[in-house]
């Protein structure tokens, strides 16, 4: 790290979808970097020198991420990148910062192949692999299913966690008989419920975003589809239980652990809650810790940019909000997964798991 | 006879091309004035100008002692205009292309609430027009140019206004019908004091069939005189009679 | 200014689409809403050839505009019969039918993970390579101004004559004998062509594909590049697609983007588009007037045109 | 015979609008075609010009039959036409609007269409302006070459009908249909356009006519056609139709005296 | 479930997938039935609509449980919800698309997108991006008849679109103003000439269709919930089904509204085509019925005289 004498400069970027369709997730998760940039500059910042936070909007689009990466980099000349939010945008805003050397680190891009752009992209959520791998077999079995259906939509997220689960579930021997899928944006899903209700399955898994698995949840009901919901880390977000109310109760799903545990995480809650009048989703919780990784590092490290990745590669049992962060040498976050069952609106914690060699393993 | 319709000194322009300046005339009540020019003279400018469709740049309008347009600002709008008893029939008729005949008749009778006058008046208008009434239910857009024009001569009659503007009525009427056509503004002024101003290029009917004429050239009034004294006013012979 | 160049690889990109929309829509009269359809026609061709089949970019360009330009012909031909509103909903419905397809052919495409490592374009082992901006821009200048020059040299022949009179009136043209059909169909099929050359470009530029990226909105922000601009003036189309464009990144140009919210910048966009038309309803440079014998035509007198 | 329709009919709906009309036009001569308001003329046109299929019967030119041909075929055959309702390219200038008459007049008989079109593509400035000339020619023959570069629609009402009629000679007919081309104009004018009509037929183009002005109809015409409710009740020489009682009765009136 | 209780299932979820769609449609189809051009921004005034509601109903309900009371607050929501947007949308016209009365026709489209983003992002700004929820008025649960489960909001949808229709059938129809709005869309220069003030008519159509439109945001709201771009998908759709409806055409919006609802329902359920092709299936299906019926099902379709 040559410029790390320099105290000039400590500028963060942050790339996400800020207006458009999707701007609810860009917006939670830019709210929650603001928030420990806000609270590390409180404590004087790095090494007496203020953080700069330049947040930048994707409109969830490729072309717009583009432009985002673009003048970060070459304007703001940023040391370090927390985003993008969405799959699509971050491999082409990933790219870019492989080229030139700027450590990446996404809250939410859960595609599995981000991560092997290369070796400046990081991220603080857990790949769609493991999750839906973790997913399979937790139905088959704990659960004990044998048939279930799913609906999802039909975007990288969802899709990606539907082939994971699939492929474990069925390794296992189970079948997933009945498949749906919808449109991202769609609000309507009662031909995809009639036709899973008339499939008799088991369950139904529903790997969606919050607002979708509520209207899914609401719409079984009224199309009279009784069987338990399966779900995602989607469902971690709050803003569930507004939408869906009662309909929520039930409803097991797979997301990222530890997450309920903690008093930092109940802090983080309290503090952002206060901040932004909303709660934060699991990804606003993610972009945190990565910002505080980010800090954390460049109070060790400096401003430069290679420095800063080589310190994030080396963080060993951070611990941040959403528990234990290692990341692997893909740059993917070592976790766990953690079960959880909704009961009167509140998730319970079950357990964690994660796969090992092919079986599911439970870690206590 | 008291004057009616004055316009006093007004300019209208098109962009930057004038097409009328400074005409002043005026329509007595009762009368039955017409308005002869060439082509482009500004003759269709001068009757949109009165109903408010194209905007003074000098000069005003009054009818029946009230300013109704102004330069620079509106007076009234259109309807309001409408509303105090002038009726345009406008040129190239636009009729209510996909309204009935009827309901295109209807359309003209708009400021009228009594629905038996309505009524009245339609029956009368298909006595007057008969072909008219044997399209009574056929969208106007599939009429022959000349039962177009006969509808926008009717509608115009249906509001029984106190002065209707017409914008050369005969066109592409069949000779007989123009002849009823003129004998007809003749009625109507006769009996319900309909004062008439017309703008007509079948000069020698429409001259023959007023009280007084001007003569329009190049955006102003180059003549004015009793009709009879225009018909056989040589210029006016030679440049507009065909003679 | 290396973001000021990103706005200019932009506006080039969307300028060839707008060029291809006034063709269709500002000369033909035709109100076309898939311009977004085509520019992923050409965006996926070459990125599935690219990578799954390993051609040069450059072989894959003919390939992307054939494929629009036959998709064109495909939607032009049955729909033509269709006017104004009718033909917005119907060449509407192929630009959601294009995103739709691509989002769920999983096997061709890669569905909603997009296509991603596309490698960059070259030419004798010189990369145009889209982080360094200045020659990728250069390329595109030049993409630009050839198919500018083809585009409005057809306009100014009898080919944009016949297809104004198309627009003027349909019934008029064909009594002149000009075989209207085979006019608008052109256009479609040149307008389409256009546009997947712009695809083309597109996907070497950002590297991957995703079918987010080629939604109905992209289609409005082109029609609003020609509308602006001037409809029937492929200049001011080059112009209208650097003004969207400028204003869209605006924030980001004068680094604003951190002091005002968000939804302010699409907020201005929109307080922009309203002004802008009520200031200059026939666009800022309004249609485009041929001068045949050397003499200056006269200004119109009211300019404002209802097509 | 360069033109004759064979108990052409046409019916909207309940409306026979053309019944069974045998009409006739002769080469090189002005044929009228006349009869009160919706008596069926422009409708005859639309099914001549392909506008309109008739609902029975045949259009025969120079002894082909053309029934059912597209507008732009019957136009590149030979026959030109101008419309009661003035149809100009109204935000086209003037000089453009003849232009679009000149349409299909280029290129090279020789060359394969594509090669043609190759052509005419570079060698555009060319054949722009031999386009533009002989358009210019048309507008000289009107005397509307001043104003060339007027808007269409900016030109006053007589003068659009002549535009219309330049535009339609530039399509070099054989056979020029006008509807109503005096409607609008003053006595002088339509005099002015009587000579012009003339002048196209000594150009050796066959001319048909709707109109309403009897003095321009009984001038000019060689041939009358009248028309009523659809049905042909007579046609012969301006002389005979003036003279025929079932016309006076119909159409004409009694002539008034002045 | 047995395969008869699912077709009717189906059904059911067509019908009243449609009456959603028929709902923003009429509003629509009113508003270009007047003044020929795509009001973009209809879709966003719909969502304001919703939001307007939905503040007025938490506001007058307070903690009140279901009960009358609730049901008497939703409507008094939802006439001041519908008085609001008919401010709004007037206030609007004025100012964005009056001045553009005479201009090429493109032009209010495109002030109108621009009106369509302020209101969009306007919403975010103000109120934030979340989805929020309109509570349901009354108890939603199904009623399931012979395994066929309907909900009272669908119900009520299809009444309300239903009824909305009709009344605006015969309010352009046979009322006096309903008139003097088809004479306005035909010609307004010549409307002005009958004695109409074009200016009252396209205001209260603008007033009338917005008004409609807050009465659509809330009722769709409910299911869909309160979010900024609840109008721009939905509005979109509604809007492809007022012109396969035949544009312009009141009961044309209906019948295109509903249709769309069966088609996007069955073209999956029944076609067995995949899911992910249900827009596809659906856009396919609109443009043929176009090329059959080129100016829409219920448009007329007039030859231009010459
Ligand atoms: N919309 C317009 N834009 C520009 N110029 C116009 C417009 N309308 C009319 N003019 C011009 O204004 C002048 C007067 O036209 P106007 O229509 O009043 O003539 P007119 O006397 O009614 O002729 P006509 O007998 O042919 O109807 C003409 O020179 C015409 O070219
Ligand atoms: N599409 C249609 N539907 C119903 N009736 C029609 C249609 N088109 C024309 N008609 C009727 O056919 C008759 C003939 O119309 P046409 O236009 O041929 O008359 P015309 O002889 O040209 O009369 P004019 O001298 O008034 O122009 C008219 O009565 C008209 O109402
Ligand atoms: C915000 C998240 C829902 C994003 C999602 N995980 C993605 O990869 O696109
Ligand atoms: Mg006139
Ligand atoms: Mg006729």
């Amino acid at each position: 790290g040559g410029s790390s004498e320099s105290s000039t400069a400590y500028k963060i970027g942050f790339i996400g979808p800020m207006t458009g369709d999707n701007a609810n997730y860009g917006i939670l998760c830019s709210q929650a970097v603001k928030l420990a940039v806000d609270q590390a500059n409180a404590k004087g910042g790095i090494n007496g020198t203020q953080i700069e936070l330049i947040i930048e909007d994707s409109e969830g689009n490729q072309e717009k991420g583009m432009a985002a990466i673009e003048k970060l980099s070459s304007t703001d000349k940023i040391s370090c990148l927390v985003g993008p939010v969405f799959t699509g945008v971050s491999f082409a805003v990933g790219e870019r910062c492989q080229a030139e050397g700027i450590p990446m680190m996404s809250p939410s891009a859960t595609h599995k192949d981000i991560t092997a752009i290369g070796d400046y992209v990081f991220r603080t959520v857990v790949s769609d692999g493991l999750q839906g791998e973790v997913a399979g077999h937790y139905f088959y079995e704990v659960l004990g299913y044998r048939n279930i259906g799913c609906l999802y939509i039909k975007n990288d997220y969802s899709q990606g966690l539907y082939e994971g689960m699939k492929a474990a579930f069925e390794a296992c021997g189970g079948k997933v008989s009945a498949v749906e899928t919808a449109q991202l944006g769609d609000k309507d899903f009662k031909t995809q419920l009639t036709k899973l209700k008339a499939a008799n399955v088991e369950a139904i898994y529903i790997p969606n975003y919050t607002v979708e698995m509520a209207q899914q949840l609401e719409q079984a009901a009224q199309v009279g589809l009784n069987v338990p919901f399966l779900s995602c880390d989607g469902f971690s977000n709050p803003e569930i239980y507004d939408l869906a109310g009662d309909y929520t109760n039930g409803v097991i799903y797979i997301a990222p652990t530890q997450v309920e545990e903690s008093d930092s995480y109940k802090q983080f809650v309290a503090d952002y809650t206060a901040a932004f009048g909303v709660a934060p989703d699991s990804f606003a919780t993610n972009a945190f810790d990565a910002t505080n990784i980010y800090i954390k590092v460049m109070k060790e490290v400096g401003s430069d940019r290679t420095a800063i990745r080589n310190g994030v590669a080396s963080i060993k049992d951070y611990q941040g909000v959403t528990g234990t962060v290692n990341f692997a040498e893909n740059g993917d976050l070592i976790a766990y997964q953690g079960v959880y069952r909704v009961e009167n609106q509140t998730p319970i914690y079950i357990g964690a798991y994660t796969v090992d060699g092919g079986k599911l393993v439970e870690v206590k | 006879m008291s004057e009616l319709l004055t316009i006093e000194n007004i300019d209208v322009c098109y962009g930057n091309i004038k097409a009328l300046s400074g005409v002043s005339m005026h329509v007595d009540q009762g009368d039955i004035v017409c308005l002869i020019g060439a082509n482009g003279a500004g003759k269709s400018t001068l009757l949109k100008s009165i109903v408010g469709l194209e905007g003074l740049t000098n000069g005003q309008i009054c009818f029946d002692g009230e300013v109704i347009c102004q330069a620079k600002k509106v007076k009234h709008t259109t309807d309001q205009i409408a509303k105090m008893g002038i009726s345009l029939v406008p040129e190239g008729r636009r009729v209510f292309a996909d309204m009935t005949v009827e309901e295109n008749l209807d359309m003209g009778a708009f400021m009228v609430r009594d629905q038996n006058v309505i009524a009245k008046k339609k029956e009368e208008m298909f006595d007057f027009f008969p072909i008219l009434g044997a399209r009574r239910k056929q969208k106007t857009r599939s009429l022959s140019g000349g039962e177009q024009q006969m509808m926008a001569i009717a509608r115009a009659l249906m509001s029984s206004p106190r002065m209707i503007l017409l914008d050369e009525p005969g066109l592409g009427l069949a000779p007989l019908i123009i002849q009823d056509i003129f004998n007809k503004i003749a009625l109507i002024n006769k009996q319900d004091k309909v004062t008439i101003f017309l703008v007509e290029q079948n000069a020698r009917m429409a001259l023959k069939a007023s009280n007084k004429g001007y003569v329009m050239e190049n955006g102003k009034i180059v003549l004015a005189d009793k009709a009879s004294n225009l018909l056989t006013n040589e210029k006016v012979k030679a440049a507009y009679l065909g003679e | 200014m290396s973001f000021f160049q990103i706005i200019l690889i932009y506006t080039c990109i969307y300028a060839l689409m707008a060029i291809g929309q006034n063709l269709i829509t500002g000369y033909g009269g035709m109100l076309s809403l898939c311009q977004a359809g085509f520019f992923a026609l050409g965006s996926y061709a070459t990125a599935i050839l690219t990578t799954t089949y390993g051609w040069n970019f450059w072989l894959t360009l003919p390939v992307a505009v054939l494929i629009s330009a036959i998709c064109g012909f495909a939607i032009g031909m049955p729909t033509l019969r269709l006017k104004g509103d009718y033909l917005a909903i119907a060449t509407l419905g192929f630009g959601e039918i294009v995103r739709n397809v691509i989002n769920n052919w999983d096997s061709l495409t890669k569905g909603p993970m997009g296509i991603q490592k596309i490698p960059q374009a070259a030419i004798l082992g010189f990369k145009f390579n889209p982080y360094k901006k200045t020659a990728f821009l250069i390329m595109l200048v030049v993409v630009l101004a050839i198919c500018y020059f083809l585009f409005r040299r057809l306009a100014r022949s009898r080919m944009g004559r016949a297809l104004a009179a198309v627009r003027e009136d349909e019934i008029a043209a064909a009594s002149m004998g000009i075989n209207t059909t085979k006019y608008k169909v052109s256009a479609f099929i040149l307008g389409a062509s256009v546009a997947g050359i712009a695809g083309s470009f597109q996907a070497v530029y950002i590297l991957s594909v995703t079918p987010g990226t080629y939604t109905f909105m992209v289609s409005i922000m082109v029609l609003c590049m020609v509308v602006l601009g001037g409809m029937g003036n492929f200049l001011a189309c080059i112009l209208g697609a650097f003004i969207i464009q400028f204003i869209s990144y605006f924030p980001q140009l004068t680094g604003l983007t951190n002091v005002i919210p968000a939804q302010a910048k699409q907020i201005i966009f929109g307080l922009i588009l309203v002004v802008m038309m009520i200031w200059r309803p026939q666009g800022i440079m309004g249609r485009e007037k041929f001068d045949y014998s050397g003499e200056k035509r006269k200004k119109g007198a009211k300019d404002a045109t209802r097509n | 015979m360069l033109l004759e329709t064979e108990k052409l009919s046409r019916v909207y709906g309940g409306v026979v609008a053309v019944n069974e009309v045998d009409f006739r036009v002769q080469e090189g001569l002005i044929t009228g075609l006349i009869g009160p308001n919706g008596a069926g003329k422009t409708t005859l046109f639309n099914n001549m010009t392909g506008l309109d299929t008739p609902t029975n019967g045949k259009v025969l030119f120079e002894g082909k039959d053309i029934t059912g041909k597209k507008a732009n075929e019957i136009c590149r055959l030979g026959i030109a036409r101008t419309f009661q309702n003035i149809r100009l390219f109204k935000e086209m200038s003037v000089v453009e609007n003849v232009m679009i008459g000149r349409h299909f007049k280029v290129g090279d008989k020789n060359k394969g269409r594509f090669l043609q079109s190759v052509k005419s593509y570079f060698f555009m400035k060319n054949e722009e302006k031999t386009i533009y000339n002989k358009a210019l020619e048309y507008l000289d023959f009107f005397g509307l070459a001043d104003l060339r570069n007027e808007d269409a629609k900016a030109l006053p009402y007589g003068h659009q009908r002549e535009l219309e009629i330049a535009r339609a000679m530039a399509t070099e007919p054989k056979l020029l249909f006008l509807d109503e081309p005096a409607a609008g104009m003053n006595p002088q004018e339509t005099e002015h356009l009587m000579e012009m009509i003339s002048r196209i037929r000594s150009l050796g183009v066959s001319v048909v006519l709707i109109e309403h002005d009897m003095k321009l109809v009984m001038n000019i015409c060689d041939e009358i056609t009248v028309l009523n409710f659809g049905n042909k009740i007579a046609s012969g020489t301006p002389n005979a139709i003036k003279h025929d009682p079932v016309v006076i009765e119909a159409y004409l009136g009694s002539e008034e005296d002045d | 479930m047995s395969s008869v209780a699912v077709f009717f299932q189906h059904l059911t979820n067509g019908l009243t997938l449609g009456g959603i769609y028929a709902l923003i449609a009429l509003g629509y189809t009113m508003v270009y039935g007047i003044l020929k051009f795509i009001n973009f921004a209809h879709g966003d005034i719909l969502m304001v609509g919703a939001y307007m509601g939905m503040f007025a109903f938490d506001f007058l309900r307070g903690d009140a449980p279901l009960g009358a009371w609730t049901f008497i607050s939703f409507l008094l929501a939802m006439i001041f919800s519908a008085v609001f947007c008919a401010v709004l949308g007037m206030f609007i016209e004025k100012v964005a698309y009056k001045p553009l009365r005479r201009a090429a026709r493109l032009a209010p489209l495109l002030s109108a997108i621009g009106v369509s983003f302020i209101l969009s992002n306007g919403a975010a700004w103000m109120w934030g991006t979340q989805s929020r929820k309109l509570n349901y008025p009354f108890d939603n649960s199904p009623i399931t008849i012979l395994g066929i489960s309907i909900t009272p909001h669908q119900i009520l949808v299809l009444i309300v679109s239903f009824a909305m229709m009709v009344a605006l059938t015969l309010f352009v129809g046979k009322s006096r103003m309903g008139k003097a709005m088809r004479a306005t869309s035909l010609d307004q220069d010549t409307a002005q000439l009958m004695g109409i003030n074009v200016n009252v008519v396209i205001s209260l159509t603008f007033a009338i269709g917005s008004a409609l439109a807050a009465v659509g945001g809330m009722l769709i709201a409910l299911d869909y919930k309160c979010y900024p771009t609840l109008g721009t998908m939905t509005g979109l759709k509604a809007f492809v089904a007022a012109v396969v409806g035949g544009i312009g055409n009141i009961s044309g919006a209906m019948l295109g509204g509903i249709l769309l609802g069966l088609v996007e329902t069955f073209g999956v359920a029944v076609l067995g085509i995949p899911q992910g092709y249900k827009d596809t299936i659906a856009f396919v299906i609109l443009i043929i019925i176009l090329l059959l019926k080129p100016e829409g099902i219920l448009g007329k379709v007039e030859k231009e005289k010459v």
